[in-house]
């Protein structure tokens, strides 16, 4: 294959690759944003959402679409449910202490996996793309599913930074992202904030989680990779911004992307990995941070 | 040392056990409430990457455990599997050996898949001076590298399989071969040895991919493979395998294509007849043991599949969508067989016959198809603590396996140094 | 020479002049005081001189030697000390071990103790070391940051709004402090209440909008028409 | 003085119980005392200094290889090969603090996460003499302290309670020591800490040494102790257990890495013997007891019945 096509496809990889982070990271975004805890357990509400996309996959009869349609509306419901009830039950009562959620988060985490292995299994399963399209270039096949994963990624990220700037719950989040006394003050109930944001963080992991499963698969221990990627291109992109995870994603899929051109798969993980990290050494407040 | 003798009442016994069902309910409880069973501790992946295969590596044992007892156990004890769960990790592994010979008392242990693990927990055996009988198929224990009381009787070693595939993907797929393979011990055994094996054939690799094992995605790695690839060698583990076949299949779509052959490793657990395998059409794979059941299957193929609880495609009987590990979980149902054939030809009795068992290990040679090697006929190498068997190659057709060629164990035959009867206790 | 001299400093945060090209000297022993509305730069001059933001053009010498590209620790090792403006004292630890800390970061660490002691005897917490800083009234841990200060046997000390939230009572006594303190130490003042200024100051600077506005003894300030316009007056 | 008797007292306990308890118990306590001075030397970091970082398995696992690497290719003893491996994970620390260091807070998480990726990636990239994830078994001659096989039940647990005691009373000093209350300092205030004459850097990037070479005696250890080196260890899941066990003990006390590791432990060992769902029932317990103990256990300890534990 010659370089221009070989380009093409990293870069519509990359694409790909930053869609599916953006996806994964916006939730933990505002999270992390809002919060300012380290929710370990993100990933397994990935995991969930995927998992939910499969039995639903499995419940909802007719062409695969339905079934994709059902899944986006349920599984983030759900998850969503799900973390509400942890932030009442357990993070609330932590005072939101950020060491004591970690180690509560990663108690979570593991209730979650074993939950999804006992009742799920061990398996790697698919999920049916909701349209089968694919198309041929000249040098290579792609997928048109993967790029309507990108188009949703983009309508997701586009939903969240309306609903942020325009509305007033999104008001109401970033006044006490910046300073919760004062937004407590402003008779704000901030509890109630932080158990919507634990729910909304989490209903975007899951229905990111039904985005990406049909270009990947349902298995339990899938949450590991976007947690630790979705922390990754949180903090690149600076804290609680929402353009910053974007740009960060873009960067490290495209970077990760056309590394993978030059060197064997393994080296170009490392490199990129460096790479990424070296982005945050020389601008440690992230890309779009403000500067401390 | 004959085998066959020691084994002709208890198969048959075997197979009258499965015919009336669940006979061990049925057998008087005088006959085997005498002596203390039989321990055998199974080191198992329950949870972690490797828990596809712990559940059928589960089921298998338990299943062949309840033949054994049914046909009156080993050595007239009955036999216990005490199951702990290593979380397919090393340190746990460890633990889990040190656990199994310590308070669970275990006479031996076993069961281990991920070869890791086996390196991990190894030495502990060793130290403790138990059994430790590995199913993990690695090279690691024919290799030497591991110590006199790790053996694997149940399954040819990764050395063997592939050395014994190289003949056939050069003769009949191309000599010019690609491969792609996880960056780690399964995928570099695979890289080494049919990079070796091709060649002997006249055939050569010509690039060789290492995939990092935490790779979720694989397309941007295709345009790697250069343009006079004949075959694809493909052997990827772990959950993303589908994600793999699957871009795969996108990626030359319609266009010309080398020819695939790939170890069934990539799709254990997994039902061939997913949305997005199609791709795999008409490409061949290595089987350790067919998962769809062959036309001329004989009597062991079919008790082992119903001890089991495995339907003719190689999924559960009561689940369909549940597919089983089959090119591997028969090395716990002939482990286990192994065990009893070299318990009761060294009089086992307790732990302080750990020794003289492991000799008794060391001194079988042939171990013949049959109810006890559903899988086919095995040859013991004493020296290497690995068992070499036969091996299969099959087509996928219409999503389904189809068994095109059988090795000979004399193919899969390999010199090396290795000689662990040579080495102390 | 002066002790601590400044020319041509400057440092903009985006299209904000917050200092322009200030020229600044402070005299062995004098009590300088540095006034000007909110917003005037006083903050961000000290914060220059004392390294806890990097010039982006001038220089700053302290006894002679540049220490314009100084980190602001090492300026801290070479006699300038800083108390902050919102009380900064680590609240988790003892009043003995925020003292001791200075100590060991200061001039001459040597033996802890006595030293210490010396210093909360100073400002009046002898005998309080073992109390947790964060359980001291108001009050009592401004005299703690103070004594940090001290501790660090500074040639120079910065005192950031000292008086901030202080009953009148306290004042008198914190007024009688710094004067004990030089001529061994020069102060460097921030200071809103006039007052303590005009009582304390042997000089005054007077900024407005990063720029010196006027610069003398109380008296001439007082009298100064610019600063009446700009400062006090309005 | 309370403190370091009671100290010598938990020593002298552990001592006891690793001679007297049977041979499982004695193998599990050495394999948790050398977990804890892992521990140990992520909470000099962590607990003390504030430094979360999340890549402590790259010290952990350079101390294991830099031990076991010359032990496999060159036959080196165990003596130097323990030294080697506390020099490897020192080194490790000096080099990537040089560079995370120039980040604070989550931003230091990060990077320190990133380069143990790639430092992991790296083991397996070069395979061909690392062993790669399968990793390899460190040969027995290179197994011996002082004529003794650490093979052995009561010499591997003497080695690694005299490891553990060590960093344990060398823990204490520092902490006690003037450096100590440098570190605290940071921990709460390290702007204040600046304008104290502190340099910030410099004496972060020494806490990350001494926690570096803590972790890598602790890597080199596990090796030689129990004979297997592999690229687990390098994992992401060797950073996030010290900073469980630290967390669960009681961030910024000397004996919670110890009482944390051993918890975690008997926990998983308890919970896989009563439900093959044992991960159920550890994440529930991790739940409970941070509901009851935010601070950790020795923090909770610390804050109802003794406040001067160090």
């Amino acid at each position: 294959m010659g370089f221009g096509p070989f380009l093409l496809l990293a870069l519509m990889e990359g694409l790909v690759t930053a869609a599916v982070l953006s996806l994964a990271a916006v939730g933990l975004s505002l999270v992390f944003g809002v919060m300012r805890v380290v929710n370990v357990a993100h990933g397994e509400f990935f995991m969930l959402g995927a998992v939910i996309a499969w039995f639903v996959a499995g419940l909802v009869p007719g062409p695969a679409w339905m079934a994709f349609l059902a899944a986006l509306v349920l599984a983030p419901l759900v998850v969503g449910a799900l973390a509400a009830a942890v932030d009442g039950l357990v993070l609330k009562r932590l005072n939101y202490d950020p060491e004591a959620t970690i180690v509560a988060t990663i108690g979570v985490m593991y209730m979650v996996q074993q939950a999804a292995l006992s009742f799920y299994g061990p398996d790697a399963r698919p999920v049916a793309a909701p349209f089968d399209w694919r198309f041929q270039l000249p040098w290579f096949g792609y997928s048109g599913y993967k790029l309507f994963v990108v188009a949703a990624a983009v309508a997701v990220l586009l939903a969240v930074w309306l609903g942020m700037t325009r509305t007033r719950a999104g008001l109401v989040m970033r006044a006490t992202q910046v300073d919760r006394d004062v937004a407590r003050a402003f008779g704000i109930d901030v509890e109630r904030v932080y158990m919507g944001t634990f729910a909304l963080g989490a209903g975007l992991a899951a229905m990111g989680a039904v985005l990406y499963v049909p270009i990947s698969q349902a298995h339990y221990l899938m949450g590991h990779d976007p947690l630790l990627l979705s922390f990754i291109v949180v903090i690149i992109g600076g804290l609680g911004s929402l353009r910053g995870t974007l740009v960060a994603a873009l960067v490290i899929g495209l970077s990760d992307g056309v590394i993978s051109m030059f060197f064997s798969p393994t080296l170009a993980k490392i490199l990129a990995t460096l790479l990424v990290a070296m982005v945050l050494v020389f601008r440690p407040q992230g890309l779009f941070g403000a500067k401390a | 040392m004959t085998t066959t003798s020691l084994f002709t009442p208890s198969r048959r016994r075997v197979l009258q056990g499965m015919g009336a069902g669940l006979a061990t309910a049925a057998l008087p409880g005088h006959v085997w409430g005498q002596a203390a069973p039989l321990k055998i501790g199974f080191q198992l992946h329950r949870t972690g990457i490797g828990a596809a295969y712990g559940r059928w590596y589960e089921r298998t044992t338990t299943a062949a455990a309840a033949a054994i007892n049914a046909a009156g156990g080993i050595a007239g004890r009955q036999v216990e599997i005490l199951y702990e769960d290593d979380a397919t990790d090393p340190k746990r592994g460890a633990e889990v050996v040190e656990k199994l010979a310590g308070p669970s008392g275990c006479d031996l242990i076993m069961g281990t898949l991920f070869s890791h693990v086996v390196m991990g927990a190894a030495p502990r055996a060793g130290e403790l001076k138990i059994p430790y009988l590995v199913c993990s198929e690695g090279y690691h224990v024919a290799s030497g590298a591991l110590n006199r009381w790790v053996l694997q009787p149940g399954i040819t070693d990764v050395r063997a399989q592939i050395s014994t595939m190289a003949p056939w993907v050069a003769s009949t797929l191309g000599k010019k071969v690609t491969m792609v393979f996880p960056d780690y011990a399964f995928g570099h055994d695979h890289r080494d040895f049919f990079t070796t094996a091709i060649a002997a054939q006249g055939g050569e690799v010509i690039a060789q991919i290492a995939i990092p094992p935490t790779e979720t995605s694989f397309t941007r790695y295709f345009p790697q493979i250069p343009a006079e690839t004949e075959v694809l060698y493909h052997v990827m583990v772990g959950p993303a395998v589908l994600t793999f076949v699957k871009e795969l299949g996108e990626f030359y779509g319609t266009g010309a294509k080398p020819a695939l052959f790939g170890f069934i490793d990539s799709l254990e657990a997994v039902d061939t007849a997913s949305p997005g395998l199609e791709f795999l059409e008409g490409s061949h794979f290595w089987e350790g043991h067919c998962r769809a059941k062959p036309a001329d299957a004989g009597e062991a193929e079919t008790a082992y599949r119903a001890a089991v609880g495995v339907d003719d495609n190689g999924a559960s009987v009561s689940d369909a969508k549940d597919v089983s590990t089959y090119a591997h979980m028969f090395s716990c149902w002939e482990t286990l067989y192994f065990i009893k054939q070299a318990v009761e030809a060294s009089g086992y009795a307790g732990p302080a016959d750990r020794q003289k068992l492991v000799e008794a290990m060391e001194a079988v040679t042939d171990l013949p198809e049959g109810a006890e090697r559903p899988q086919g006929p095995m040859r013991f190498d004493g020296k290497k603590h690995q068992a070499f068997g036969v091996q299969n190659i099959s087509k996928m057709e219409g999503g389904k396996l189809v068994r095109v060629h059988q090795t000979t164990i004399e193919e899969g035959l390999y010199d090396n140094d290795t000689d662990y009867t040579a080495m102390s206790f | 020479m002066s002790l601590l001299s400044a020319r041509g400093l400057t440092r903009h945060f985006g299209g904000i002049r917050a200092v322009d090209g200030v020229d600044f000297d402070l005299e062995p022993g004098e009590i300088h005081a540095l006034i000007g509305p909110n917003g005037a730069g006083k903050t961000t001059l000290v914060s220059l001189l004392s390294g806890r933001i990097p010039a982006q053009a001038g220089t700053i010498t302290l006894a002679g030697e540049d220490i314009t590209r100084l980190p602001a620790h090492a300026r801290v090792r070479r006699g300038l000390a800083y108390t902050f403006q919102i009380t900064s004292i680590f609240p988790g630890l003892t009043v003995f071990d925020n003292v001791a800390l200075a100590v060991q970061g200061g001039r001459q660490p040597g033996a802890l103790g006595p030293t210490v002691e010396a210093a909360l005897a100073r400002v009046g917490l002898q005998g309080m070391g073992a109390e947790v800083a964060g359980t001291l009234s108001y009050g009592h841990q401004r005299l703690l940051e103070l004594a940090m200060g001290l501790a660090l046997a500074p040639r120079v000390l910065i005192l950031d709004e000292p008086t901030q939230g202080l009953a009148a009572g306290e004042i008198e006594g914190f007024k009688a402090l710094v004067r004990g303190l030089v001529p061994q130490v020069a102060v460097l003042l921030i200071e809103h209440n006039m007052e303590v200024v005009m009582d304390l100051a042997t000089r005054i600077t007077v900024l407005t909008s990063g720029r010196v506005l006027a610069r003398g003894t109380p008296a001439e300030i007082r009298a100064d028409k610019a600063v009446q316009e700009a400062y006090l007056g309005a | 003085m309370r403190a370091w008797a009671v100290h010598l007292a938990v020593l002298a306990a552990l001592l006891a119980a690793g001679l007297l308890l049977p041979g499982y118990h004695t193998t599990n306590l050495a394999r948790i005392l050398v977990l804890a001075t892992f521990a140990a030397g992520y909470n000099l970091a962590f607990g003390y200094t504030g430094l979360l970082s999340l890549g402590h398995a790259m010290f952990f696992a350079a101390g294991m290889y830099a031990a076991a690497l010359p032990a496999w290719h060159w036959g080196w003893p165990a003596a130097p090969a323990l030294l080697a491996g506390t020099a490897g994970g020192a080194l490790m620390a000096l080099a990537t603090g040089a560079l995370a260091l120039r980040t604070a807070g989550v931003s230091f998480m990060i990077v320190t996460l990133m380069f143990a990726q790639a430092f992991a990636l790296a083991i397996l990239y070069f395979n061909g003499w690392t062993g790669g994830d399968e990793g390899f078994v460190i040969p027995s001659a290179s197994r011996h302290l002082f004529g003794t096989s650490l093979a052995a039940d009561t010499p591997r647990f003497l080695a690694a309670w005299s490891l553990f005691a060590l960093g344990l009373l060398l823990s204490l000093a520092l902490v006690r020591s003037r450096f100590g209350r440098v570190m605290v300092a940071l921990r709460e205030n390290e702007e204040r800490a600046r304008m104290l004459g502190i340099n910030p850097f410099a004496a972060k990037l020494k806490v990350l040494v001494i926690s570096g070479a803590w972790s890598g005696a602790a890597g080199a250890a596990y090796a030689l102790l129990f004979g297997y080196a592999g690229g687990s260890f390098a994992g992401i899941q060797y950073s996030i257990l010290p900073m469980l066990y630290v967390l669960l003990g009681g961030a910024g006390t000397t004996l919670g890495a110890v009482l944390g590791a051993g918890l975690m432990f008997y926990l998983t060992e308890f919970a896989s013997s009563v439900t093959s769902a044992w991960l159920f029932l550890v994440g529930l317990v991790l739940v409970v007891l941070v509901l009851f103990a935010p601070k950790g256990i020795l923090g909770w300890v610390r804050a109802r019945l003794w406040r001067e534990l160090p």
